[in-house]
């Protein structure tokens, strides 16, 4: 097995984790975590094939790619997060529908 | 109504599947060697004297999208502004007093934190390092002293915090527009320059990286009970 | 032995992620994700990445990792009683 | 260098240090840094468009590289007319939240302690850069400003409504990124490329891992541009946005999106690329159509209609690509009526949404049963709602119009009929949900409370009126939106349009 696969399935199955938490997480919080797993998936499968390369260092423009992508996703992230706060101060509610928050 | 809710449960993980299944299936597909454009970065970068491909490529080759990323940090940081309760609290300190434990372990990490971060910048060129994990250090030791209360962004005038927020951007999009006065395209180094130049932005993107993530935290703070604050 | 070294840690990578999203309290799930951050950081190291490894630490685990405690702590704070769904609903009609 | 060379990026560059200006110089201040901003970046993309009209694509290197390491802006005539659609609009946006919001003072600072905006500005930059870019991964962060500012504006709106749409908008924004970028990474793993002018000759030799990072880039458009099924974000959103945003929202920020999809679709992949994509993409267009339409029909509130019919008309956009297949004369009629469909509907959405606002200013709601008599009380904003309407039905002398006229007509010289059916079906949906809304107004408004004074008084409600005037007029203005459209790559390549 080559790592150079390795790492990009696991970021596949980092990605669809993300899906998965973002449709079916009711948790506001949940959401997020989810949202940053969508992208660390990506980053490993950009970063990961860029290993593929048999120059003695990987290819340095996912690296870059990933690196802007770090710094976009920590933006949206706080975002997020204010908006949840905010609402939380608002409704009391964690959840978009009353009806989750109870079963939580 | 039970049948809803079954299926409104599998949804996602038929989703997640589906997505799943088409990676896997590229990613098999793909040839197991390929350079990309690490050939061709290696070149520019022999040429322009700064070892670090990774720094070229964001400050020289890429530098529009670093330019555009600057743009994203202090929209965050504005957005977040946006959301504030009410406006007097943009001003407040995070905490009355930190936690013992957390104070010894401040005045330890953010002098160290503040040698790497220059040690980064100052290696950028040549070794992993540079302004995006220099800044990202940076603002980590800024967000450490504003949780252990060091900070106390309170004595900023508001309006030397608007423009602490905006200098980044402005920095860079002045030095953008320099280039296109000297003749060249939108961040466009003179070839002789082109070095110290990529120097002295990678310094200003690392104080203003450093500064964003640092006002993207405070402004996003929770203010605290309300008692405790005034 | 490098191999099993890379399997190990992409197995423990995916094994937080998915125990930060099946965890039900907060404050676990947050440190979970923290503690993902790292070993993603380790994950970059092994694929020649350290410059991407250096900004994980500090941004990925760090400041989000700071922000998402704040959160916890905020939504721990309840500034309303806790809502019936009724009650939730006729508060968002009052908006 | 002339100066006129450097037009795309002060197109760019202009609203984005004025973003950063209005945000240093504070919220008394900003709203005349925001309209002196405007102004200064209209005045490159004008210029920007009268050069691309008297000699063909503009390219720019920025940083002075090229492709395949830089990144390049091209400015091509699509994009010359969308950036002039953003132009138009945006003033549009600018001049009429002057009046809108209340003037600012120390102690009421106006929506989100004075920053409207600083956001709105940056919301116009990034809509400039992402029609611009010719670089997919700068895309990507074009996608991720836009998204941000249009999240942070749709929350200007207090209480817990807006935030819970914003916060469903902005989940859905960063599915749609990171999905974008998961094809940007398998596409640039596949061909080391992310140069679109590059990309499209690369292409011509696909394979699994590129088709499959092209379906996901576009899938991911898709959702940011709210086609049917992938609407649900869309129109509570769009409707809880304080009024000049959900004009910014409805008429640019989709429209944004879309401009992608059909670079993607048109320019970037060979024909037949991504197999039954393109008929696929056709089917839910006109899914959207009705879906959008019904639902527009059946909302008790205005704001909410208007946001529905947005769904519906977006669907009209799709339907270029199913045509596209033939080439020749269907595909650069489809392609022209595409274009003017943006634009007459960015004009009429931006237009009805605007004058929604003054709706509510004025009578405190926009519940449609209650806003009986409004014809007497307010004729210029049922003069707004009229014009508008002809143009979401497609009645001449108004652009949408032009618009189906050009769609339907692309089809039936195809053979494909039915697309020209659901057109049809659309427009006569479209004067079903605009006459209800209209037949409200002019009753009667039969024993309802006549309010004593306007709770409110927006000082800029001509600014709809003058936007509803444009879109009905539009078709006057098709041969030059023909000639630009024949500057673009797509109509260049199969010679122009057919008489």
């Amino acid at each position: 097995m080559n790592p150079a696969t390795l790492y990009p399935l696991a970021g596949a199955f980092l990605f669809a984790t993300g899906v998965y938490g973002l449709l079916a997480r009711k948790h506001l919080l949940h959401k997020v975590i989810s949202g940053n797993f969508l992208g660390s998936g990506v980053f490993l499968v950009l970063i990961g094939l860029a290993g593929r390369s048999s120059a003695e260092s990987p290819d340095p423009v996912p690296q870059a790619m990933v690196l802007t992508g770090i710094v976009v996703t920590v933006a949206l992230t706080a975002l997020a997060l204010a908006l949840i706060k905010r609402y939380h101060t608002a409704t009391g509610l964690t959840t978009f529908d009353p009806v989750d928050e109870e079963q939580l | 109504m039970s049948d809803r809710r079954r299926l409104a449960a599998l949804l996602p993980a038929i989703v997640a599947a589906a997505v799943l299944a088409v990676i896997v299936r590229a990613v098999w597909s793909l040839p197991p060697e390929a350079e990309g454009l690490s050939v061709a970065v290696s070149r520019v970068a022999a040429e322009s004297g700064i070892d670090n491909k990774i720094t070229v490529v964001l400050l020289d080759l890429r530098g529009y999208d670093t330019l555009l990323e600057v743009a994203v940090l202090m929209l965050a940081t504005v957005a977040v502004l946006s959301l504030r309760e009410d406006r007097d609290a943009l001003y407040r300190r995070i905490s009355e007093r930190a936690a013992p434990v957390l104070a010894a372990l401040t005045r330890l990490l953010v002098p160290l934190a503040l040698v790497v971060a220059v040690h980064l910048v100052w290696v950028g060129a040549v070794r992993p390092g540079g302004a995006f994990q220099a800044g990202a250090v940076l603002g980590a030791a800024g967000i450490l002293l504003a949780l252990s209360g060091y900070a106390r962004p309170q004595w900023v005038g508001r309006g030397a915090m608007r423009s602490a927020l905006a200098v980044g951007l402005l920095t860079f999009l002045g030095i953008a527009m320099l280039s296109i006065v000297a003749g060249g395209e939108l961040l466009e180094y003179p070839e002789q320059s082109r070095k110290t130049l990529i120097l002295v932005i990678e310094v200003l993107l690392t104080l203003s990286i450093g500064a964003s993530l640092v006002s993207l935290f405070l402004s996003s703070a929770s203010e605290g009970p309300k008692e405790a604050g005034r | 032995m490098s191999v099993v070294l890379d399997v190990l840690l992409i197995g423990t990578l995916l094994w937080v992620a998915v125990g930060a999203l099946s965890e039900a309290k907060l404050f676990k799930s947050v440190v979970m994700f923290i503690v993902f951050g790292l070993f993603l950081a380790i994950a970059w190291l092994r694929l020649n990445a350290p410059d991407v490894a250096l900004a994980e630490a500090a941004i990925g685990a760090g400041v989000t990792g700071a922000l998402m405690l704040d959160a916890v702590g905020h939504l721990r704070h309840r500034t309303t009683p806790y809502p019936t769904h009724v009650e939730a609903e006729e508060a968002m009609a009052d908006e | 260098m002339s100066l006129l060379e450097h037009l795309p990026v002060l197109a760019i560059v202009v609203p984005l240090a004025g973003a950063a200006m209005a945000f240093v110089t504070g919220p008394r201040r900003s709203a005349l840094e925001c309209a002196a901003t405007s102004v200064l970046t209209l005045v490159p993309v004008l210029l920007l468009a009268a050069r691309v009209l008297d000699s063909g694509p503009q390219r720019y290197a920025v940083g002075g590289w090229g492709g395949p390491l830089g990144i390049v802006l091209l400015a091509d005539g699509t994009a010359a007319l969308f950036l002039v659609l953003i132009g138009i609009v945006g003033m549009a946006v600018t001049v009429y939240a002057a009046g809108y919001f209340p003037t600012p003072d120390e102690e009421h600072p106006g929506p989100g302690h004075g920053l409207f905006w600083t956001l709105w500005l940056f919301m116009w930059a990034s809509l400039n850069a992402l029609v611009l870019t010719a670089d997919v991964f700068n895309v990507y962060v074009c996608l991720e400003l836009v998204g941000l500012s249009a999240v942070a504006l749709v929350t200007l709106t207090e209480g817990a409504e807006a935030l819970r749409a914003g916060m469903r908008y902005l989940f859905a924004s960063i599915l749609g990124a990171m999905t974008y970028l998961l094809g940007v990474s398998l596409l640039y793993a596949s061909t080391g490329l992310l140069d679109m002018e590059m990309l499209s000759s690369a292409l011509k030799t696909p394979s699994v891992a590129s088709s499959t990072g092209l379906a996901l880039m576009i899938a991911a458009l898709l959702l940011k541009t709210a086609l049917v099924p992938m609407h649900f974000w869309l129109p509570t959103a769009h409707a809880a946005a304080p009024s000049p945003v959900s004009a910014a929202l409805s008429a640019l920020v989709v429209k944004g999106s879309f401009f992608v999809v059909l670079r993607l679709m048109l320019d970037v992949m060979p024909p037949g690329h991504l197999g039954g994509a393109d008929t696929l993409l056709g089917v839910f267009g006109a899914a959207a159509i009705v879906w959008g339409s019904v639902q527009a029909l059946v909302q008790t509130r205005l704001k909410l209609l208007v946001a529905y019919s947005t769904v519906a008309q977006v669907g009209y956009l799709f339907l270029v690509f199913p045509l596209a297949g033939a080439g020749g004369a269907v595909l650069s009629s489809a392609f022209l009526g595409t274009g003017v469909h943006a634009l007459s509907h960015g004009l009429a959405k931006a237009s009805m949404f605007l004058a929604a606002g003054v709706v509510l200013k004025r009578f405190g709601h926009d519940r449609i049963a209650d806003l009986a008599g409004v014809a007497r009380r307010a004729p210029v904003l049922a003069a707004t709602f009229a014009l508008a309407g002809v143009t979401m039905m497609g009645l001449p002398p108004s652009g949408g119009f032009a618009a189906k006229w050009l769609i339907a007509g692309a089809s039936i010289t195809s053979g494909d009929w039915w697309w020209a059916a659901v057109v049809v079906a659309g427009g006569l949906l479209a004067a079903a949900y605009m006459f209800r809304l209209l037949a409200t107004f002019m009753a009667s408004p039969g024993d309802a409370p006549e309010p004593a004074a306007p709770l409110r008084v927006v000082r800029t409600e001509w600014v709809p009126l003058a936007l509803a005037t444009a879109s009905f007029l539009l078709v006057f203005a098709v041969p030059v939106v023909t000639q630009l459209a024949e500057a673009g790559s797509v109509l260049a390549r199969v010679g122009g349009v057919a008489p």
